[in-house]
C-alpha cells in the first residue's frame, strides 16, 4: 500500500450480507434514493447530495472569487498599474469580499455540517429535507445573482461592509447596490434555513445513547455555529433590507438619511453586529475540523472535551459583543470603546484554551503525520499570527493607526485563510475518501500543502508592514514614492503561487475520484459514526442506525453495542430521541420530494430580484410565495396507516459490523 | 426541432440583448468622448445675458454641432449619467432658482410644462443659450457632457427617463417624492406659465 | 511570458503621467516613525504587543513543533493507543492548560491597562492655544480652513497644509458627502469623518518635515488618490506662510497672465474654483487663490508643474478616472495662458 | 461475523407534541430569527432617538406641526385587544386537538381566523392613525417597518389558521394535524406577544418615556 497510513484493507470490513440485510437494503434504498431523472435530482432532499451541491458550489465561488483576487494583486503589482480602473477594481474588492464572505465561507461551513452531522449523530437525513432543498436553490439564486451581475457590469462596488451613505441612494446610482443587497439577502435565508436543519437534527436526531457529553466536537462546533447564525443574520438582512427600501422606488425610506434623523452609524452596528459574529461563523466549524483531526491522528480523545465545548460556546457569545472594534475609528463615546476593547481582548482567552487543549493532545497521544493532519499543523503556525495581530487590532489606539490599512488586510486574511481555509482543506482530505470512496492523491496533495503555505505567506506576511508604512485598504493603485512597490510585487507573486495551489487540488480531486486509492469504510481509524458505514455511504446512511456508549464509539464502545431496528422501510421514518439523553422517544416520518420546494425557490428568487425593477413585486410575489407555501405545507393523508402491523420487524441474525479497530 | 432552434436564438436574443443594455445602463463613462475642440466664442460669453439670440426656442441650436449630439437615450438611460446631472444640478446653483424642480424664480421643472422643449436637444439647447427673463446661458461655461447630464436629470423630474435609471432619495431634507418616484408627466410643450410670459 | 508581463508593467508604471521618482516631493507616511506625542505612544504601544507576540508565538510554535518531533508514531497503526490516557500526566496536562490560561489572562490585563493608559495619554493633549483648523473630506480631495476669531484672518486651502511645530493642532472633522477618514500616520491616529457626526481631534508635530496624510475610509473611486501634505515648520515659517495665504489673489501682470485669467473667468474653471480677489466664487472645487503656493495638485497625486498642470486641466480622467473635474479642450493659446495666470498665484 | 444485539424501537409512537417533535423546534428557532429581527427593529427605534431634537418628531422646521405627531391609539388598541382576546380560543383549540376532538378545534381556530382578519383590517386602520408616511423621516420609516413586519407575521398566522381548518374539514384530525394546530397556536402565543411589544414601542413609548 504505497498510502502512507497503514490501515486495514477496506474490503476485510465490509459488511457480510446476510439474505435479511440484503432485504431491508433494498426496501431501504427504494425508499430513500432520490426519484430517477431530472425531477428527482432537482428535488433532491437527502443531506449528502445537498450538502455536497453546498460544497461544490461554494468551491466554485471561492475558484471565481480568488480569481477576482488576482486581478487585484495584478493591478496593485506596480505601483501606477492601469490594468484595471477605479470602477473595475471596487466592483472586484466588493464582489472579492462579498463572494468569500457571504457566498463561500459561510455555505462551505455549512455544506461540511449538512453532509457530516446526520452522519456524525446517526441518522438518516436531516430534520427538514425539503427545507434543505429551497435553502440550496435559494443560496444558488444568491451566486447567480451575485455573478451574472458581475459580468453584466451590475456588479457592486461599495465594498462588501457596503457603508452607507456611500451605498445609499445618492451616492451609488443605478442598480448595483440593490442587486448586492437582494444578494445578501438570499444568502441568509439560505443560512438560516441551514442553522434551523443543523439544530434540530442534533437535538432531536442524534443515535440513542449520544447524550451531550458524548456529541462529536465537530458536531458541537456546528452546533453552536448554528446558534450564532441564527443571532447574527437577522441584523444584516435587516440592515441591507432598510438599504433597500432607501433606495427603491416607491419606497424611499429615510433609515441612513442623516438629515431626516437617520443615522449611518446604525448602518455600521447593525453590520459589524452580524458581521464579527460571522467571522466566528466560518473559524467555529474549522475549530471542529481541527479537534477532530487532532483526536483521530493522536489516536486518543481530545484533552479537555468539556473546555472545548465551553470554549466554543464562550466564544460565540463573546463574539455577539465585540463589534464595535471594527468602528474604533468612528466618533464614540471613549467608555464605550474603552469596553469594547475589553471584551475584543478577552475573546482571546477560550481561543487561547482552545489551542492548548489541541496541544494538550498532541502531546498526550502518538502523532500520526499524515495530510490532513500537516494542513491542521500550518494552521497552528499561520492562525497563531492572525491571532495575535488580532489582540493588537483590539487595542483602540493601535488600532486608530491600523484600522483600514492592509495590516488589517493581512490580519483577517491570516484569521480566514489560516482558521478557516487551511482546516478546510485538511478536512477536504480527511473526508474525500468518505464522500467519494476514494483517497486524495497524497503526493500532489503534499505539493499543494507546501505551494499553499509559501504561496499564502508570501502574499499577506509583507502586507503588515505595508499597511504600518501606510497603505490603506481598498485603493486602486499607489504612487510609486510612497515605497510599497516591492512588498506588493512579493505579494502578487504570492497570489500566483496560491493560485497554482489551488489549481493542484483541482486536478488531485480530478484524478482522485476516478483512480483514487480504495478508501473502505474507515481509512483513517476514525473514532466518529460517518466512519461506520461504507464510502460513499447508502442513501439511507446507516442499515441499522447504530447506538452509541461513549463519545468515539468506533473506538471504545463495547462490541456488544446494540443497533436500532424496527424503523419502517417502505416510507422515510428516522428515530427521535430526547434533547439531553438521546434516549428513543418516538418516529418521525420524513417528507420526501416535492416539487413544490423548487418552485417556491423560483418565485422566492425572482419575486427578491424584481423588487429592484418593479414596485409591483412585493405585491404580486407575496400572495404568490404564500400560495406556493399553502400547497407545500398542505399536509399529505397517510394513505398507509402508520402503523403496519405486516412490516418487516425481523431482528437480523447479523448486522454490518462496526469494525473494530484493532 | 425546427422550433426548438427558434426558441433557442430567441432566448440567446434576448439575453443578450438584456446584457446590452444592463451594461449600458450601469456603465460610468468617465472618459466622455472628448467634447468638441472648438474655440471658446468670446462674444458669447463676455457676460451673463438673459437669453441669447431670439432664436425660436425650440430648436436645437445651430451652434451645437451634429458630432455633440449624443445618441439618443444615451445620457438618460445610464444611472451614472442622470446622477451626476442631479450632482451638477445643485453644484451650479440650479436650485437657486428652480429650487428642486419645484420651481421659484425659475419654472418649475417637475410638472408638465415645457416652455421651451421637453426633448434632451432642446433643454440642452436652454441652457447653453439662456432663456428671456432669466435664465442665464451657460455655454462655454459647462462642457456639453455636463449639460447632457443635467439635461437628463431635468427630464427625470417629469419622470421622463426610465425609472431605473433615475436618481433616488438624497440625503437631505426630506421635500415630495424623489426622481425614481416622479410621475411620468405627459409633456405639454405649447402652454406657458403666467410666470414664464414676457412682462409687458 | 511573465518576464515579459513584468517589463511590461515597469514601462507602463515609469511612463505613466512622466512621474518619475526624482521629482516627486519629499513626505514620509509611516506608523513607526512617530513625529508627535500621539503617534508616539500608539507607537509604544504596539511595540509592547509586537514583542509580547513574538514570544507568544514562539512559545507556541515551538509546543506544536516538538509535539510532532517527540510524539510522532512511526509504527503501524494499531488503533487509539490511549483509551485511557494515565490519569497523572493528564493531571500535569491539565495544570499546565490551566498555567496558560492563567497567564494569557494575566498578559491580557497588562494590555489592556497598556491600551487604557495610552488611550488616556493620546487624549490629554491640552487644547489651549490650539490651531484650529476644519477639515472637510470632499470626494475626493481635502479641504482645510485654518479658523481665527477674526473672521478676516480665516483663510482655505485644499490638500496641503503647514503647521507650527510644537503646537497643538486641533482639527475638526465634516464631511458633505461620503464618510472618508482623516490619516496623517507620522502624527496620530486616524479618525472617521461621518456625515451629520462632526468630531475633534487634537495632535502635535514636535519634529519639523514634510508627512503625508491620506483617507483611510473607503469613499468611492479615486478613494486611493485623495491625499494630503502636510508641512510641519518652526513657528515663524509657518507665520509666514499663514500671511501669504491671508492674502489676495496676485493680480495679472503680463497679458498672457490677464488672458489666462479672462479664460479662467469664462470657461468651465469658474463654475467649481474659488480665487479671491475675483469674481470666481465657487465652492465645488477646491480653493485656488495660492495654487502655486502647493507642491502637488489633485489632492496629491501629481507634482505641481506647468507640465502636469496642463495634463491635468486637459483631461483630469486619465489621471484621476472618475474625478469630478471634466475635461477641459482649451485651444493651446488660451491653456498656456491659463497656465501662466495660475502660475502666478503663489 | 458477530450477531448484533438490537434496539427495536417500532412500538414507539409516530406523532409527538411540543419540544419532543421536531418540528416544534424548527418552528421555535424560526420565531427565535424574527424575535432577533423584531428586537433589532426595537433597538434602531431607540437608537434614531438620539438624532431628532423632538421626540417623536414633528415634520420640518415648521413651529407648527404639519401633523400632530403622536400616533393615535384607538386602532392599535383594538388590534391588540382583538388578537389578545383571540388567545382563549387558541388555547381551547390547543387543548381540544390534543385530544383529537374535531369540533372545538375547528370552532377554536375559526374564531381566531376572523379575529386575525379583523386584526388586520384594524392594522389598515392603524397606518392610518399614525399621520405620517413611511418616507417622512427615519423615525416614521421605522415605525411604518415595525408595524409592516408585524402585518406580514399576522398574514402568516391567517393563513395557517386557515388550512388547518380546510384540512381538518376535509380529512378530519388526525394527530399529524393536530400538532400542526399546536404549532399555529404557538405562534399565535408569539404572535400576541411580539404585539405587546410593537405596541407599546410604538405607542407608549413616545407618550411615557
Amino acid at each position: 500500500m504505497p498510502y502512507p497510513l497503514d490501515v486495514p484493507a477496506a474490503e476485510s470490513s465490509d459488511p457480510v450480507w446476510s439474505e435479511a440485510n440484503l432485504r431491508e437494503h433494498i426496501l431501504l434504498e427504494q425508499t430513500w434514493r432520490r426519484p430517477p431523472g431530472i425531477y428527482g435530482w432537482l428535488t433532491a432532499t437527502n443531506h449528502k447530495d445537498i450538502g455536497l451541491r453546498f460544497i461544490v458550489t461554494a468551491f466554485i465561488v471561492f475558484l471565481m472569487a480568488g480569481v477576482l483576487a488576482f486581478i487585484m494583486r495584478l493591478q496593485l503589482a506596480v505601483p501606477e498599474n492601469t490594468l484595471v480602473g477605479p470602477d473595475l477594481y471596487n466592483e472586484l474588492f466588493t464582489v472579492h469580499g462579498t463572494a468569500m464572505m457571504f457566498l463561500f465561507a459561510v455555505p462551505v461551513m455549512e455544506g461540511m455540517g449538512l453532509y457530516l452531522v446526520p452522519l456524525m449523530v446517526g441518522t438518516r437525513n436531516v430534520s427538514f429535507p425539503r427545507l434543505l432543498n429551497y435553502s440550496y436553490y435559494i443560496y444558488l439564486g444568491s451566486v447567480l445573482l451575485l455573478f451574472v451581475g458581475f459580468f453584466l457590469n451590475v456588479g457592486p462596488d461599495v465594498g462588501w461592509f457596503a457603508y452607507t451613505p456611500l451605498s445609499g441612494p445618492e451616492y451609488s446610482s443605478g442598480k448595483r447596490v440593490d442587486l448586492w443587497s437582494q444578494v445578501v439577502t438570499l444568502a441568509e435565508i439560505s443560512s438560516l434555513a441551514g442553522a434551523v436543519e443543523i439544530v434540530t437534527t442534533v437535538f432531536k436526531q442524534r443515535a440513542p445513547g449520544m447524550s451531550l457529553n458524548r456529541i462529536p466536537l465537530f458536531v458541537w462546533s456546528q452546533l453552536v455555529t448554528a446558534f450564532m447564525i441564527i443571532f447574527a443574520m437577522p441584523a444584516v438582512m435587516l440592515c441591507s433590507n432598510m438599504l433597500s427600501t432607501d433606495r427603491l422606488a416607491h419606497i424611499n425610506t429615510q433609515f441612513y438619511n442623516p438629515a431626516e434623523g437617520g443615522d449611518p452609524l446604525l448602518w455600521q452596528h447593525l453590520f459589524w453586529f452580524f458581521a464579527h459574529p460571522e467571522v466566528y461563523i466560518i473559524f467555529i466549524p474549522a475549530t471542529g475540523f481541527i479537534s477532530t483531526i487532532v483526536e483521530t491522528f493522536a489516536g486518543r480523545r481530545a484533552f479537555g472535551y468539556t473546555l472545548l465545548v465551553l470554549s466554543m460556546v464562550a466564544t460565540s457569545f463573546i463574539g455577539f459583543g465585540v463589534w464595535v472594534h471594527h468602528m474604533f475609528a468612528t466618533p464614540l463615546p471613549q467608555l464605550g470603546q474603552g469596553l469594547f476593547t475589553a471584551s475584543s481582548l478577552m475573546i482571546t482567552i477560550p481561543n487561547g484554551i482552545q489551542f492548548f487543549c489541541w496541544i494538550a493532545t498532541m502531546w498526550g497521544g502518538r502523532l500520526k503525520l499524515t495530510l490532513p493532519f500537516a494542513w491542521v499543523l500550518s494552521f497552528f503556525l499561520i492562525f497563531t499570527i492572525g491571532g495575535l495581530t488580532g489582540v493588537m487590532l483590539a487595542s483602540m489606539s493601535i488600532d486608530q493607526q491600523v484600522h483600514d490599512t492592509y495590516f488589517v488586510v493581512a490580519h483577517l486574511h491570516y484569521v480566514l485563510i489560516g482558521g478557516a481555509i487551511f482546516p478546510l482543506f485538511g478536512a477536504f482530505y480527511y473526508w474525500f475518501p468518505k464522500w467519494t470512496g476514494r483517497m486524495l492523491g497524497a503526493k500532489l496533495g503534499w505539493v499543494n500543502l507546501a505551494l499553499m503555505f509559501i504561496g499564502f505567506n508570501l502574499t499577506f506576511f509583507p502586507m503588515h508592514t505595508l499597511g504600518l508604512l501606510g497603505m490603506p485598504r481598498r485603493i486602486y493603485t499607489y504612487f510609486r514614492e510612497s515605497g510599497w512597490a516591492e512588498r506588493n510585487f512579493a505579494a502578487t507573486v504570492g497570489a500566483g503561487v496560491l493560485g497554482l495551489s489551488v489549481l493542484m487540488f483541482l486536478v488531485n480531486v480530478l484524478i482522485s475520484r476516478r483512480s483514487g486509492l480504495l478508501a473502505g469504510s474507515n481509512p483513517w481509524g476514525a473514532s466518529t459514526l460517518e466512519w461506520a458505514t461504507s464510502s460513499p455511504p447508502p442513501s439511507y446512511n446507516f442499515l441499522h442506525p447504530p447506538m452509541v456508549r461513549s463519545g468515539h464509539p468506533l473506538w471504545f464502545d463495547p462490541p456488544d453495542t446494540p443497533v436500532v431496528t424496527g424503523l419502517a422501510l417502505e416510507h422515510r421514518e428516522v428515530l427521535v430521541t430526547t434533547t439531553h439523553d438521546a434516549k428513543p422517544h418516538h418516529r418521525y416520518h420524513m417528507a420526501s420530494e416535492a416539487w413544490e420546494t423548487v418552485a417556491l425557490a423560483v418565485v422566492t428568487i425572482v419575486m427578491i430580484v424584481s423588487v429592484v425593477f418593479h414596485s409591483l413585486a412585493i405585491p404580486v410575489g407575496l400572495p404568490l410565495i404564500l400560495l406556493v407555501l399553502a400547497i407545500w405545507f398542505w399536509p399529505t393523508k397517510e394513505t398507509k396507516p402508520l402503523k403496519d402491523p405486516n412490516r418487516l420487524r425481523t431482528v437480523p441474525a447479523t448486522v454490518p459490523m462496526i469494525p473494530d479497530p484493532a | 426541432m425546427a422550433i426548438k432552434q427558434r426558441k433557442l436564438e430567441l432566448g440567446v436574443l434576448v439575453a443578450s440583448l438584456a446584457l446590452v443594455t444592463s451594461c449600458k445602463r450601469e456603465d460610468r463613462p468617465f472618459q466622455t468622448s472628448a467634447p468638441s475642440a472648438e474655440a471658446i466664442q468670446f462674444t458669447r460669453m463676455t457676460d451673463f445675458r438673459a437669453g441669447g439670440p431670439s432664436i425660436s426656442g425650440n430648436q436645437p441650436s445651430p451652434a451645437m454641432s451634429a458630432d455633440e449630439t449624443p445618441e439618443e437615450k444615451e445620457f438618460e438611460e445610464n444611472a451614472y449619467m442622470v446622477g451626476e446631472g442631479k450632482r451638477l444640478f445643485s453644484a451650479f446653483n440650479c436650485v437657486g432658482c428652480h429650487a428642486h424642480g419645484g420651481g421659484g424664480m425659475g419654472p418649475a421643472l417637475i410638472d408638465d410644462q415645457w416652455i421651451y422643449g421637453h426633448e434632451p436637444a432642446q433643454i440642452f439647447c436652454t441652457i447653453i443659450e439662456g432663456r428671456p427673463n432669466g435664465m442665464p446661458s451657460f455655454g462655454g461655461k459647462i462642457p456639453s457632457f455636463q449639460v447632457w447630464q443635467l439635461a437628463s436629470y431635468v427630464r427625470s423630474l417629469g419622470g421622463l427617463v426610465p425609472g431605473d435609471a433615475a436618481p433616488g432619495r438624497d440625503d437631505d431634507m426630506h421635500g415630495g417624492p424623489p426622481e425614481n418616484s416622479a410621475p411620468n408627466q405627459k409633456p405639454n410643450d405649447s402652454s406657458l406659465p403666467k410666470s414664464a410670459e414676457m412682462p409687458k | 511570458m511573465i518576464a515579459a508581463a513584468t517589463a511590461r508593467w515597469a514601462t507602463l508604471a515609469d511612463n505613466d503621467f512622466g512621474v518619475t521618482s526624482g521629482e516627486w516631493v519629499r513626505g514620509t507616511k509611516s506608523v513607526l516613525d512617530p513625529a508627535g506625542p500621539q503617534s508616539g505612544r500608539i507607537h509604544q504601544l504596539f511595540l509592547d504587543y509586537f514583542w509580547l507576540s513574538v514570544v507568544v508565538y514562539v512559545l507556541v510554535v515551538l509546543f506544536v513543533i516538538f509535539a510532532v518531533i517527540l510524539r510522532r508514531r512511526r509504527a503501524r497503526w494499531t488503533g487509539p493507543i490511549l483509551a485511557e490516557p494515565a490519569p497523572s500526566r493528564e493531571k500535569l496536562r491539565g495544570w499546565l492548560v490551566g498555567l496558560a490560561t492563567l497567564a494569557t489572562t494575566i498578559a491580557l490585563f497588562f494590555l489592556l491597562a497598556g491600551d487604557h493608559a495610552a488611550g488616556r495619554a493620546i487624549r490629554s493633549l491640552s487644547t489651549d492655544n490650539a490651531l484650529k483648523i476644519r477639515v472637510t473630506g470632499h470626494q475626493w480631495w481635502w479641504e482645510f480652513r485654518f479658523e481665527d476669531e477674526a473672521p478676516s484672518k480665516i483663510f482655505t486651502t485644499a490638500n496641503e497644509i503647514h503647521i507650527p511645530v510644537g503646537r497643538t493642532i486641533e482639527v475638526e472633522l465634516h464631511s458633505p458627502d461620503v464618510i472618508h477618514s482623516f490619516w496623517v500616520p507620522n502624527l496620530h491616529g486616524k479618525r472617521d469623518m461621518i456625515p451629520g457626526h462632526p468630531t475633534r481631534i487634537a495632535f502635535r508635530a514636535d519634529k519639523a518635515s514634510e508627512y503625508w496624510g491620506q483617507c483611510a475610509e473607503f469613499c468611492g473611486y479615486e478613494h486611493a488618490k485623495m491625499r494630503f501634505r502636510v508641512v510641519a515648520e518652526p513657528e515663524e515659517k509657518f507665520n509666514a506662510w499663514k500671511a501669504a495665504q491671508l492674502q489676495s489673489s496676485v493680480q495679472p501682470a503680463t497679458d498672457s497672465q490677464k488672458k489666462g485669467q479672462y479664460v479662467f473667468l469664462h470657461t468651465t474653471c469658474v463654475m467649481c474654483h474659488t480665487i479671491q480677489g475675483t469674481t470666481a466664487g465657487a465652492m465645488m472645487g477646491p480653493d485656488l487663490t495660492h495654487l502655486a503656493s502647493r507642491k502637488t495638485i489633485a489632492a496629491g497625486s501629481l507634482p505641481n508643474k506647468r507640465g502636469h498642470l496642463a495634463g491635468w486641466i486637459s483631461n483630469p480622467q486619465t489621471i484621476k478616472p472618475g474625478v469630478r473635474m471634466p475635461a477641459n479642450s482649451l485651444p493651446p493659446d488660451q491653456l498656456q495662458a491659463l497656465l501662466d495666470y495660475l502660475e502666478i498665484l503663489k | 461475523m458477530r450477531p448484533r444485539p438490537a434496539l427495536d424501537v417500532a412500538d414507539l409512537p409516530a406523532t409527538a407534541f411540543d419540544s419532543q417533535a421536531p418540528v416544534w423546534w424548527g418552528n421555535t428557532l424560526l420565531m427565535v430569527i424574527e424575535t432577533v429581527t423584531v428586537v433589532l427593529l426595537v433597538v434602531t427605534y431607540y437608537y434614531l432617538i438620539q438624532d431628532f431634537n423632538v421626540w417623536p418628531p414633528i415634520s420640518g422646521e415648521q413651529p407648527t406641526p404639519r401633523y400632530e405627531p403622536l400616533p393615535d391609539l384607538h386602532a392599535s388598541t383594538l388590534f391588540v385587544g382583538l388578537i389578545a382576546v383571540a388567545t382563549l380560543p387558541m388555547i381551547w383549540a390547543d387543548r381540544a386537538c390534543r385530544k383529537l376532538r374535531t369540533a372545538p378545534t375547528v370552532i377554536g381556530l375559526l374564531l381566531a381566523l376572523a379575529a386575525g382578519i379583523g386584526a388586520i383590517v384594524f392594522r389598515i386602520y392603524e397606518f392610518k392613525a399614525l399621520h405620517f408616511w413611511y418616507d417622512e423621516n427615519a423615525y416614521a420609516s421605522i415605525v411604518w417597518t415595525l408595524l409592516f413586519m408585524h402585518l406580514l407575521y399576522v398574514i402568516l398566522e391567517v393563513a395557517e389558521a386557515g388550512i388547518d381548518i380546510v384540512w381538518i374539514l376535509v380529512h378530519g384530525l388526525d394527530e399529524k394535524i393536530a400538532v400542526d394546530v399546536t404549532m399555529a397556536t404557538a405562534y399565535w402565543y408569539w404572535m400576541v406577544a411580539m404585539a405587546l411589544i410593537v405596541y407599546f414601542v410604538v405607542y407608549w413609548s413616545p407618550r411615557v418615556l
